[in-house]
C-alpha cells in the first residue's frame, strides 16, 4: 500500500472515530473545548506512534518467535499502559497545564482504545514498521481531525439554546453521528 | 489497610509475580483450548468446501494450493476427491474491485469448470446492497444465478456490460466484482490445472494441516 | 519448550522491564501535588456552582487546603454539613455558619408602582438598567426581567406574573448568591433564614426622600425612623432615607412591623396574628 | 398621555425579516420548480408536496408537543427546507420514504438543535444523505426527463425499466470504470446545451442549471445572499476539474460538464448559502466554498459516489464553527499603513 | 452497603452507557444487532466480574505506581480467555465482534470499576458490583442493538418484524449508532428527570 | 463614484422632514434646569448656590478636571435650587435650576451680528477661549473641545475634517447651521486650523445636502486651504472614524485616537460655537435643535438655550401630537429615548424625534439566522451576532478578543438584522463590562 494511500485512508475514509468507533470516550469527553481538543491530540499522537512502534518490536521480536501470538493483548496493553503513565508523569512536571487541561483523560488514554487498537490493526494488516509508524501517525491525525471539529461544533453549540432536553450527551452524539453521517462521503477515495 | 510502598522491589516483585500468575493461567487455558480452536477453524474450512463441492471424502486442506492469479491476487484452491477422483476444486479467490475494497469468496467448480456453488467469505459491501450477493447468485429468478453455469460457455457478467447476469439492484459494482472474483477463480484454475491433477501424490503443505 | 513455561517467562520479564522503567522515570520526575485536595474535593458537591467564589469545586478544594483559616469559606450547596466533612479531611475547624436564604427586597408591585414608560429593549435587567431607571418613578426598584431567575442553578426563585416580582422559592434556594451578584439594583440579600424560616426585614431599597419614595410607590421605605426608634434591640437603622434591619441583632419581635406606616416591612413564616390582618396578605405572596 | 416606550437605540429597523429572506429564497426556486413540474410532471408535484407539507407539519408538531414552545412555521424555513429536500431526491420516490426524510431533516437536522439558527449541518441534505444510505435503491432511481410524465401512482416494472436511467454522472463514472474513454460516453449522453436546460435524469430540482442561475440573479439582487459561496463552490470545481480534465481527458470530462451535472448548481446556489450553516466573514464563505468544490470533485473523481455535492456540503458544515473562530471579518484600522509625517 | 443496591445501582442510576457513558466504543461497535450487544455484555460482564474479584482480593499489596499496570494485567488475562475460549467454542460470535473483543481490555468500565470500585471494597462487594456494572452494561448494548436491528434491518434478534426493504439501513451503520444512542440517552433522561 | 468608508454601512430612510426650515430662535423659557454633567468628563463644579442672580452668559459651573468644561447660565435670573434632578435616562443627575428674570447678557458678549473675520488670537489664546467657552462637541458625543485642540506632545496634526455629514435620518439642525451661517464657519475653521496649526481643513458633507455642498464651496474660495467633499450617503459616514477614512482615507488602528493618524475632527456646530467664542467671546449656552418626526405637525430648526424643557421645544413645533410612542433626544439611530419629556436640552441635543406609537415598538427577536448581515453592516468589522451572544452569555475574555471595545456604537447591526435582534443593546453592555475589566487590569 502506498503511503499516500495509507494516510487517506486512515485520517478520512476509515476515520478511526466516525467509521471505526474506537476512541469514543475521549471523544466525547474532552471535546469540549477546542483547546482541549488540540492537547488531547497531540497527546495521543504521541502515545500511539510510540506505543506501535514498541509493540510492533514486541509482536515482531517476542511473540512470533516464540509462538506467543495469543499473547498479543495482554503484553500490548501492558506495554501501553506503562508507556502512558510515563508519560502522565514526564507531562505533569514537564508541562503542568497541559497536565491540568488533560486532567482525568490522561490516564485514560490507557483505555483508550485507539492505542490498542491501533496496535492490533497493524499487526493484523501486516504493515511494515516505517508503514505502521505512518499508519499510526495519519490515524492519530484522523482521531485529532474528528475531535477538534467535533470540538468546534460543540464550542459553537455553546452559545445556542439547544432544547433542554437534548442539551449535553445527546446533541454531542447527534453532532457525532451527522460527523460520521458526512465522512461517509468518502467512501471509496482508496 | 497497609498499602505496599512503591519502592523498586516491591514494585518489580509484584508486577511479576502478578504477570507469572497470570502467564500460568494463560498458558493453561490456551492449552486447554488449542485444541478445540484448531478444529474449530478446521472445521469453518471444511463446513465452506463441503458447501461448494459436496460428495468429497478426503481432506482438501492438506492439499491445498497456494497459487498467485495473473491480476496478483493469492488464491487457495483445495482439489476436492471422492476416493481419490477429483470431483470438483474449491477455489478461494478474491478481487479488489468491490464497493468497499476486498471481496473474498469461496467458489466451487466441477472439473470442466461448471459452477457447483460458492460462498462469500469476506466483504466490506454496504449492508442491505452489496452484502445481497451472499444469496443473490444462487436464487433461482430471473437471470440471477450463477449456479451451473460455466465462465467460458456462458457470459458471466452483469446484463448492464452485455452479459447474461441479472446484477443485484443498485449493487452493480458489488456484482461486478463478484462475477470478477468467479472469473479470476476460473482463470487460475485453467491455467493451473495440470498443477492441480498432479498434486494429489505431492505432500501435504504446512499451510494444509491447523495454523 | 513447554508454553506454559515460556508464556510465563515472557509475560514476566515484561512487567519487570515495565516496572523497573516505571520505577525510575518516577523517581525522576516526581511531582508533589497535596493528596488531600482530592480528598477535600471528593467531599465537595461537584455542583461547580462558583457560590463559594472559586471557578469550580476543584479550585475551592485546592484553596482549602492551602488556607489557614477556613472559617471564612462556606460551600453554599453543601453547607455546614460538607464543610464540616472537609474540615474533618483537613483537621481544621469550622463554625457552623447560620443557614442563609435570599430575600427580595422590593414590594413595588404594578398596583404599588404605576408604570410611567415602558421597557422595549433587550430582556434582560442588567441593560435596561444600564440604559435608565426602569418604568416606574422609582429608579432603585425592581425591574422585572429576571436576570435572578436565570442566574439561579437550582430553580429556587421565579417570577410571580401578578406581581412582576421574583420569589424565592425556600425549600430550593441554597443561598448561592447567585442571583445577590446578577441583580444591577442590589435588590436580592442573603439574610439568615431564622428559626423556622422566620423572618422580619424591609423589603425595599428606595432611598430617595420620603416624599419622593411615596409619591412613586405605595410600599416604599420613608426612612421616618418610627422602627428605628420602636426596635428594642437597635437592630434598626435609617441611613440614606432608607431602614435596615440588622439580622444579628433582630429577636424578631416584629414591632417594627407594626409602626411602618407605609407596610414596608415584612415578616414571614410567623403563624398570623390577630390585631393587623391587613399585613397578612402581603406576607403570604412573599412568603410562597 | 400613554406612556411613553424607551428603548436602547437604534430606534429604527431596516424592515429586513426572516420571513423576507426565506420566502425570497422560496420565489428565487420557482423557476426550477417549474422546470421540474414540466420534466418530471406528477412525481415532481407529489414529491414536492409531500415534502413540503410534512417538513412544516413536522416542525409545527415538534415545537407544539414536544419542546413546548412557540411554532415558527409561519417563518418559511421549513417550506424552504421542504422545497430543497424534495430537490434533492428523484421523484419516483415513494411517499412514505420522503416523510422520513423530512422528519429526519426536521426533526434530527434542525429541531433538535433548537430549530431555526442553531444547527450547525443544513437539515434538508441531512435528510438527504440520510436517505441516500438508507435507500440507495430507491434513491438512485433516477426518472428520465418527459417520459416520466405521467407515471408515479402507476409504477410497474415495465413503465420503470422504460422511464428511468443513469444520471450524467453515473454514467460517466460507469463508464470510466468499464474503460470507456470520455468522449465516448459524452457522446451517449445530452449534449451541453440540453444540460444546461435540464434535459437529463436527476434530482427533481437539480437538472435545470439555467433556471437555478435565474434563481441566483434574482437572491444577488435582492441582497438575500453574496456571491462569495456559490462563485467559490463553482469556480473552484470548474478550476480543479479543469486541471484533471487537462491532464487527461480521456478520463477526465471536461469542467463544463462537471458543473452542469449533478448538484452543483442547486448546491452551491441554494445548499451551501444556507445562512445557518455557512461561515459569517467574506474570507470565510470563499474558504467554505473552495472546500466543497474540492471535496466535491474528490468525491465525484476518486470516490465511489459519482455525486458529491450533497456530502461536501455536509462535510464543509462540520469545519464552519472552526472556520468562523479563526477567520475573522477584516477588521477596521487592522491593516495600517504607517502614516508618514 | 446494602448490596441490592449496589447490584442494581447497574442499570440505572449509574449505568456505564446511559449516564457515565463510558465503554462507548464496543457500545456503538458491536451494536447493529441485538445479539451481537448481548454478547459482547455479557463477555463483558465475565470479564468484569472476574476482574473485579482478582483486583478486590489483591488491592493490598499492590503498590501505587504500578497500580494500573497490574490491574490491567489482571483484566487482560480474563479478556484473552475470554478471547480463546469463544473462539473456540463460539467461533462465529467470535468473527462477528472482531477487533472488539481484545478491546475490553480498555473499555472504560472495566479499568473504571476496578480503579473506582473493587480496589476500595470486599471481595463480595466488588463482585456484585461487577455483576451489576456488567448486566447493566449488557442491557444497555442490549437495547442499543435492539432499536438498530429493528429500525436499520426489521429484525429483532434476528426474526423478522417487517420486511428488510423498508429498514433504514443507516442505523446498521456508524452515524446510525451515534444517533440512535443519542435519542435513547435523550429519553433515557427524560424518563429520570420525571422519575 | 464618491468617496465613502471602506467597511460595512447601512442606508436609513433619510427622512429630512426639517430640511430647509430656516432657525428659529425660541423666547427664552421661564426656568431653566441645567444639568452639570453634560460633557464626557468630570462633571464641573457649580460656582452659584440658591439665591444667586445670574446674568445671562456668566459661568456658574467650573471645569472639574483636564477632561472637563465649564457651563455658563443660558439665562438670566435667580438660582432656585442646586438639586437631583430626573435626567433623560430616569436616573436622578445634579442641575441648576434658574428662574428666568428678563435677559440680561453678560457684558464682555459681543452680540453684535456683524461677520468678524480677523483672527487677533494667538494659537494658545484660542485654546484657552474654547476652554473658557465651555465648547464640547456639538455633533453628539460632548467631548471638550480644547481637549482635540491641544495636540499631546509627540504627537502631529496635519488636517482639520470638520463634521458637516448629518448622517442620522431626521435631523438637519447642521445642515440648516451650514447654509445661515457658513461664513461664521468658515471663519471659525480658519480658527480651529490656527490653534493646531495646520494647514488643510476638510469640511465632509453627505451629497443629500447638495444646496449646503454648493454654499460652502462657494464661500471657500475665498479661504485658503479649506476643501468641501461631498461623501456618499450611507449611515455612519458621520462617524469620526469612519469620515477620517472617506476624507484622507487613513484608519484610526483599535484603541486609537484621531490624532494618531495625523487627523482632528470637529463638528461644523462645535466650529461656528468656536466663532462665536473666539471672535465674540460668546460663551457656549444655546444651540441648534431639531424638532421633527413624522407625526409632528411644524417640523423645525430652533435656536435654543440649554436648560429649556423638551417640551417647550415640542410646543413650539406645534405641540405632541396624538399617540406618541416615543420621544428621542437626538437622531434615530444614535439618539437616546427619553423616559419624560419635562428634561431639558443639553449642550449635546442635536434633535427631538417624536415617533408614533405604531413605530416605536421593536419587532419580536427571534434566533440568529447566522446570515452574517450584521457583520457586513458593522462599520468596524466587528462580528455584532458573536458579540451580542458573548455579552449575554457574560464570556468577557472572548468579547475582549472579538474587539468589542470598538464598537462605536452606530447600531447599522441592530438595524439590519432580520431577526431583530437587540445586538447593540447586549454589545454596549458588554462593552462597559470588558471596560471595566481592562481599567481593572491596568490599574
Ligand atoms: C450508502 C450507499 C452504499 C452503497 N453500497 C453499494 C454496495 O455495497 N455495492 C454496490 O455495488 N453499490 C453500492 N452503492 C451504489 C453505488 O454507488 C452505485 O450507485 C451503484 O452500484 C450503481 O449501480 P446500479 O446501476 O445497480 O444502480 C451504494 C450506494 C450508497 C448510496
Ligand atoms: C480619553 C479620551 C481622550 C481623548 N483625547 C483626544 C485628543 O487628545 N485629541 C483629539 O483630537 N481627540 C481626543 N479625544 C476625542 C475622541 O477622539 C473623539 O473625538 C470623541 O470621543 C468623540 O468622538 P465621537 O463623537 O466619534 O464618538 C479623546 C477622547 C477620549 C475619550
Ligand atoms: C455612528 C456615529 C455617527 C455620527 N454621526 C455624526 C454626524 O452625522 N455628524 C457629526 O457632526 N458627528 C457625528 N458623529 C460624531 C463624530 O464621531 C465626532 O464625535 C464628531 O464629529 C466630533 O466633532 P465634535 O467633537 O465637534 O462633535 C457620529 C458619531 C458616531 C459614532
Ligand atoms: C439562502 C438560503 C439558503 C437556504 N438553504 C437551505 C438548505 O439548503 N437547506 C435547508 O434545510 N434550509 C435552507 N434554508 C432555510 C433555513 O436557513 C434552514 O432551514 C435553517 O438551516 C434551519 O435552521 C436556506 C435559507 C436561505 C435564506
Ligand atoms: S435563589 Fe439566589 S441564592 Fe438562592 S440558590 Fe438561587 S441564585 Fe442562589
Ligand atoms: S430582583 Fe433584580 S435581577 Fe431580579 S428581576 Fe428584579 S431587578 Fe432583575
Ligand atoms: S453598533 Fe458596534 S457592532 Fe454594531 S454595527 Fe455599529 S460598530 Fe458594529
Ligand atoms: S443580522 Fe441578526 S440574524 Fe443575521 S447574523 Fe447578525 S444577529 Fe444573526
Ligand atoms: S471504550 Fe473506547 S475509548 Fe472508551
Amino acid at each position: 500500500m502506498s503511503y499516500i494511500l495509507i494516510v487517506i485512508s486512515a485520517i478520512f475514509v476509515n476515520n478511526i472515530v466516525l467509521s471505526q468507533f474506537l476512541g469514543i470516550c475521549p471523544f466525547l469527553g474532552v471535546s469540549k473545548k477546542i483547546s482541549t481538543g488540540v492537547g488531547m491530540t497531540g497527546a495521543v499522537t504521541f502515545v500511539m506512534v510510540i506505543a506501535t512502534i514498541v509493540t510492533y518490536l514486541v509482536q515482531k521480536l517476542v511473540l512470533d518467535p516464540f509462538g506467543l501470538a495469543y499473547l498479543q493483548t495482554i503484553s500490548f496493553i501492558l506495554v501501553i499502559a506503562a508507556l502512558v503513565q510515563l508519560v502522565e508523569i514526564i507531562l505533569k512536571k514537564v508541562s503542568p497545564p497541559l497536565y491540568q487541561a488533560l486532567g482525568v483523560f490522561l490516564p485514560l488514554i490507557t483505555t483508550n482504545c485507539t492505542i490498542l487498537g491501533v496496535a492490533i490493526m497493524t499487526i493484523q494488516k501486516d504493515l511494515n514498521l516505517v508503514e505502521a509508524v505512518v499508519f499510526s501517525a495519519s490515524t492519530a491525525v484522523g482521531f485529532g481531525l474528528a475531535l477538534i471539529t467535533f470540538a468546534g461544533i460543540r464550542e459553537q453549540l455553546e452559545l445556542v439554546d439547544v432544547p433542554k432536553g437534548m442539551r449535553g450527551t445527546p446533541i454531542a452524539l447527534i453532532v457525532a453521528g451527522l460527523l460520521a453521517l458526512a465522512f461517509m462521503g468518502f467512501a471509496g477515495l482508496v | 489497610m497497609a498499602k505496599t510502598e512503591s519502592t523498586l522491589k516491591n514494585m518489580v516483585l509484584t508486577l511479576l509475580v502478578i504477570t507469572v500468575i497470570a502467564g500460568a493461567s494463560l498458558g493453561f487455558v490456551y492449552k486447554l483450548t488449542k485444541e478445540p480452536i484448531a478444529l474449530a477453524k478446521l472445521n469453518k474450512q471444511q463446513t465452506a468446501i463441503k458447501e461448494v463441492v459436496p460428495g468429497f471424502n478426503n481432506n482438501p486442506g492438506e492439499e491445498v494450493l497456494e497459487l498467485t492469479s495473473k491480476e496478483g491476487f493469492n488464491i487457495k484452491v483445495f482439489p476436492a476427491r471422492k476416493d481419490g477422483e477429483l470431483i470438483g476444486v474449491a477455489i478461494e479467490t478474491m478481487t479488489n474491485t468491490g464497493f468497499g475494497g476486498d471481496v473474498k469468496i469461496m467458489v466451487g467448480l466441477k472439473p470442466d469448470g461448471t459452477i457447483i456453488n460458492y460462498q462469500v467469505l469476506e466483504h466490506k459491501e454496504t449492508p442491505g446492497l452489496g452484502t445481497k450477493m451472499d444469496v443473490w447468485f444462487k436464487t433461482d429468478k430471473g437471470h440471477q444465478s450463477v449456479l451451473g453455469k460455466h465462465p467460458e460457455k456462458n457470459n458471466l457478467t452483469v446484463s448492464k456490460d452485455g452479459g447474461e447476469v441479472d446484477a443485484i439492484t443498485a449493487a452493480t459494482i458489488s456484482s461486478r466484482a463478484f462475477l470478477k472474483a468467479v472469473r479470476v477463480a476460473y482463470d487460475t484454475y485453467t491455467e493451473n490445472s495440470g498443477k492441480i491433477a498432479s498434486a494429489q501424490n505431492s505432500q501435504p503443505t504446512a499451510e494444509g494441516g491447523v495454523q | 519448550m513447554n508454553v506454559v513455561l515460556i508464556t510465563i517467562i515472557t509475560l514476566g520479564a515484561l512487567g519487570a522491564v515495565a516496572a523497573i522503567i516505571l520505577y525510575f522515570v518516577a523517581q525522576k520526575f516526581k511531582v508533589f501535588e497535596d493528596p488531600r485536595i482530592d480528598q477535600v474535593e471528593e467531599v465537595l458537591p461537584a455542583a461547580n456552582c462558583g457560590g463559594c467564589g472559586f471557578p469550580g469545586c476543584r479550585a475551592f478544594a485546592e484553596a482549602m487546603v492551602k488556607a489557614d483559616d477556613i472559617s471564612t469559606m462556606n460551600c453554599p450547596v453543601g453547607g455546614a454539613e460538607v464543610m464540616a466533612k472537609a474540615a474533618a479531611v483537613l483537621g481544621k475547624e469550622v463554625e457552623a455558619a447560620a443557614p442563609k436564604l435570599a430575600v427580595v427586597k422590593c414590594n413595588g408591585t404594578c398596583e404599588n408602582r404605576p408604570r410611567l414608560t415602558t421597557y422595549d429593549g433587550a430582556s434582560t435587567c442588567a441593560i435596561a438598567a444600564s440604559l435608565y431607571g426602569g418604568e416606574t418613578g422609582c429608579s432603585y426598584g425592581c425591574y422585572g426581567l429576571g436576570d435572578c431567575v436565570e442566574a439561579c442553578t437550582f430553580d429556587a426563585i421565579y417570577m410571580d406574573e401578578e406581581t412582576g416580582l421574583p420569589v424565592v422559592d425556600e425549600e430550593k434556594c441554597v443561598a448561592c448568591g447567585a442571583c445577590v451578584s446578577a441583580c444591577p439594583k442590589n435588590i436580592i440579600e442573603l439574610r439568615k433564614q431564622g428559626p423556622k424560616g422566620r423572618r422580619v426585614f424591609v423589603s425595599c431599597v428606595n432611598k430617595d426622600k420620603g416624599a419622593v419614595a411615596r409619591k412613586v410607590c405605595s410600599a416604599a421605605c420613608i426612612g421616618c425612623k418610627k422602627c428605628e426608634k420602636e426596635c428594642p434591640f437597635g437592630a434598626i437603622t435609617v441611613v440614606n432615607n432608607l431602614a435596615y434591619i440588622d439580622d444579628s441583632k433582630c429577636k424578631l419581635c416584629r414591632k417594627c412591623v407594626v409602626v411602618c406606616p407605609t407596610n414596608a416591612i415584612h415578616e414571614v413564616n410567623f403563624p398570623p396574628r390577630k390585631p393587623k390582618p391587613a399585613i397578612e396578605s402581603t406576607e403570604k405572596k412573599s412568603a410562597e | 398621555m400613554n406612556t411613553l416606550t424607551v428603548s436602547p437605540s437604534p430606534h429604527v429597523h431596516g424592515g429586513d425579516s426572516v420571513k423576507k429572506n426565506m420566502y425570497g429564497v422560496v420565489i428565487a426556486l420557482l423557476p426550477a420548480l417549474a422546470a421540474s413540474l414540466y420534466y418530471f410532471g406528477i412525481g415532481a408535484l407529489v414529491v414536492t408536496l409531500t415534502s413540503v407539507v410534512s417538513c412544516v407539519l413536522f416542525e409545527w408538531l415538534i415545537q407544539k408537543y414536544l419542546l413546548r414552545v412557540p411554532t415558527t412555521v409561519s417563518d418559511g424555513s421549513a417550506i424552504l427546507t421542504g422545497l430543497l429536500l424534495a430537490f434533492n431526491m428523484p421523484t419516483y420516490l415513494p411517499i412514505w420514504i420522503i416523510i422520513i426524510g423530512s422528519l429526519v431533516a426536521i426533526g434530527i437536522g434542525k429541531m433538535s438543535f433548537g430549530g431555526l439558527g442553531n444547527n450547525p449541518f443544513n437539515p434538508a441534505l441531512v435528510g438527504r444523505v440520510f436517505l441516500l444510505i438508507s435507500f440507495p435503491v430507491q434513491m438512485t432511481l433516477w426518472p428520465k426527463p418527459f417520459e416520466s410524465r405521467f407515471s408515479y401512482f402507476n409504477l410497474t416494472p415495465d413503465i420503470l425499466d422504460a422511464t428511468t436511467g443513469a444520471t450524467p454522472l453515473a454514467a460517466m463514472k460507469e463508464g470510466i470504470a468499464n474503460g470507456e474513454t470520455v468522449s465516448q460516453i459524452m457522446d451517449k449522453l445530452p449534449s451541453f446545451n440540453e444540460m444546461f436546460f435540464g434535459l437529463m435524469g436527476g434530482s427533481a430540482g437539480e437538472v435545470a442549471a439555467g433556471m437555478l442561475l435565474i434563481g441566483l440573479v434574482y437572491l444577488l439582487l435582492k441582497k438575500i445572499i453574496t456571491w462569495h459561496i456559490p462563485v467559490s463552490v463553482i469556480g473552484s470545481i470548474f478550476i480543479f476539474t479543469g486541471i484533471l480534465h487537462v491532464v487527461d481527458p480521456l478520463v477526465y470530462a471536461s469542467p463544463v460538464f462537471h458543473i452542469l451535472t449533478g448538484g452543483v448548481m442547486l448546491g452551491a446556489i441554494f445548499m451551501a448559502t444556507d445562512y445557518v450553516s455557512s461561515p459569517m466573514s467574506n474570507k470565510g464563505m470563499i474558504l467554505y466554498g473552495v472546500g466543497i468544490g474540492v471535496i466535491t470533485v474528490l468525491i465525484r473523481v476518486f470516490g465511489s459516489y459519482p455525486e458529491g455535492v450533497s456530502f461536501a456540503i455536509l462535510i464543509m458544515n462540520g469545519f464552519v464553527p472552526l472556520i468562523d473562530r479563526y477567520i475573522k471579518p477584516k477588521r477596521f484600522g487592522e491593516s495600517v499603513k504607517p502614516l508618514k509625517a | 452497603m446494602n448490596q441490592w443496591k449496589n447490584f442494581s445501582k447497574g442499570f440505572f442510576k449509574e449505568n456505564a452507557v446511559f449516564t457515565l457513558l463510558l465503554g462507548m466504543c464496543p457500545t456503538l461497535g458491536v451494536t447493529s444487532s441485538a445479539i451481537n450487544g448481548l454478547g459482547m455484555g455479557l463477555a463483558t460482564t465475565f470479564v468484569l466480574v472476574m476482574s473485579n474479584l482478582v483486583v478486590a482480593l489483591i488491592k493490598d499489596f499492590i503498590p501505587d505506581k504500578v497500580r494500573i499496570p497490574s490491574f490491567i494485567v489482571v483484566i487482560a488475562t480474563f479478556v484473552t480467555i475470554v478471547e480463546m475460549i469463544m473462539q473456540a467454542y463460539l467461533p462465529s460470535l467470535f468473527d462477528a465482534l472482531g477487533l472488539f473483543i481484545p478491546l475490553i481490555v480498555v473499555n472504560c468500565v472495566v479499568l473504571g470499576r476496578a480503579e473506582a470500585f473493587a480496589s476500595k471494597n470486599s471481595p463480595v462487594s466488588s463482585i456484585i458490583d461487577g455483576l451489576g456494572m456488567g448486566l447493566g452494561f449488557a442491557m444497555a448494548l442490549t437495547i442499543l442493538g435492539s432499536v438498530r436491528e429493528l429500525l436499520g434491518s426489521g429484525k429483532l434478534f434476528g426474526n423478522v418484524i417487517y420486511p428488510d426493504q423498508y429498514g433504514m439501513l443507516v442505523f446498521v451503520l456508524a452515524p446510525g449508532a451515534f444517533i440512535a444512542l443519542g435519542y435513547l440517552i435523550a429519553f433515557i433522561n427524560r424518563v429520570k428527570e420525571k422519575a | 463614484m464618491l468617496k465613502t468608508f471602506s467597511l460595512g454601512g447601512v442606508h436609513p430612510a433619510e427622512n429630512k422632514l426639517s430640511a430647509g426650515q430656516k432657525i428659529e430662535v425660541l423666547p427664552v423659557p421661564e426656568q431653566v434646569s441645567v444639568p452639570i454633567a453634560q460633557h464626557i468628563g468630570a462633571p464641573s463644579e457649580p460656582l452659584v448656590k440658591k439665591g444667586d442672580t445670574v446674568k445671562v452668559g456668566q459661568l456658574i459651573a467650573k471645569s472639574a478636571g483636564f477632561v472637563s468644561a465649564n457651563i455658563h447660565s443660558p439665562v438670566s435670573g435667580i438660582v432656585q435650587k442646586i438639586d437631583d434632578v430626573l435626567d433623560a435616562s430616569g436616573y436622578k443627575r445634579k442641575a441648576i435650576i434658574i428662574k428666568t428674570e428678563g435677559d440680561e447678557w453678560d457684558e464682555s458678549i459681543d452680540r453684535s451680528p456683524a461677520l468678524n473675520k480677523t483672527i487677533v488670537a494667538s494659537p494658545e489664546e484660542i485654546v484657552k477661549k474654547v476652554g473658557a467657552a465651555g465648547i464640547v462637541g456639538l455633533g453628539g458625543a460632548t467631548f471638550p473641545a480644547h481637549v482635540k485642540l491641544s495636540v499631546p506632545p509627540g504627537k502631529k496634526c496635519d488636517v482639520l475634517i470638520l463634521n458637516g455629514v448629518e448622517c442620522e435620518p431626521y435631523l438637519t439642525s447642521d445642515h440648516q447651521l451650514m447654509m445661515e451661517k457658513g461664513e461664521e464657519i468658515m471663519v471659525g475653521t480658519q480658527i480651529l486650523m490656527k490653534g493646531l496649526g495646520v494647514d488643510r481643513a476638510i469640511i465632509g458633507i453627505e451629497n443629500n445636502k447638495k444646496d449646503a455642498i454648493e454654499h460652502l464651496t462657494n464661500l471657500a474660495k475665498d479661504y485658503s486651504g479649506i476643501e468641501i467633499q461631498p461623501l456618499k450617503v450611507q449611515y455612519p459616514q458621520g462617524g469620526e472614524k469612519q469620515l477620517i477614512d472617506a476624507c484622507i482615507g487613513r484608519q484610526i488602528p483599535s484603541g486609537k485616537l484621531p490624532i494618531e493618524v495625523g487627523a482632528v475632527v470637529q463638528n461644523v456646530g462645535t466650529t461656528f460655537a468656536v466663532y462665536e467664542a473666539v471672535q465674540k467671546n460668546k460663551p457656549l449656552f444655546e444651540r441648534v435643535v431639531t424638532v421633527t418626526g413624522k407625526s409632528v405637525s411644524k417640523p423645525s430648526n430652533f435656536l435654543t438655550r440649554v436648560g429649556t424643557p423638551i417640551s417647550t421645544l415640542i410646543e413650539a413645533a406645534g405641540g405632541l401630537p396624538e399617540g406618541t410612542g416615543k420621544v428621542i433626544g437626538g437622531g434615530p439611530m444614535m439618539g437616546k429615548a427619553l423616559s419624560s419629556i419635562e428634561v431639558p436640552v443639553t449642550k449635546g441635543s442635536s434633535g427631538v424625534l417624536v415617533v408614533p406609537e405604531a413605530e416605536s415598538k421593536r419587532s419580536e427577536v427571534q434566533n440568529c439566522i447566522r446570515c452574517s448581515k450584521c457583520v457586513s453592516a458593522c462599520p468596524m468589522g466587528l462580528s455584532p451576532y458573536l458579540l451580542m451572544t458573548l455579552s449575554n452569555k457574560a464570556m468577557w475574555d472572548r468579547a475582549e478578543e472579538g474587539k468589542i471595545m470598538d464598537c462605536i456604537e452606530c447600531g447599522s447591526c441592530s438595524f439590519t438584522c432580520p431577526s431583530s435582534r437587540p445586538l447593540l443593546d447586549y454589545i454596549r453592555f458588554g462593552k462597559g463590562k470588558v471596560g471595566q475589566i481592562i481599567r481593572g487590569r491596568n490599574k
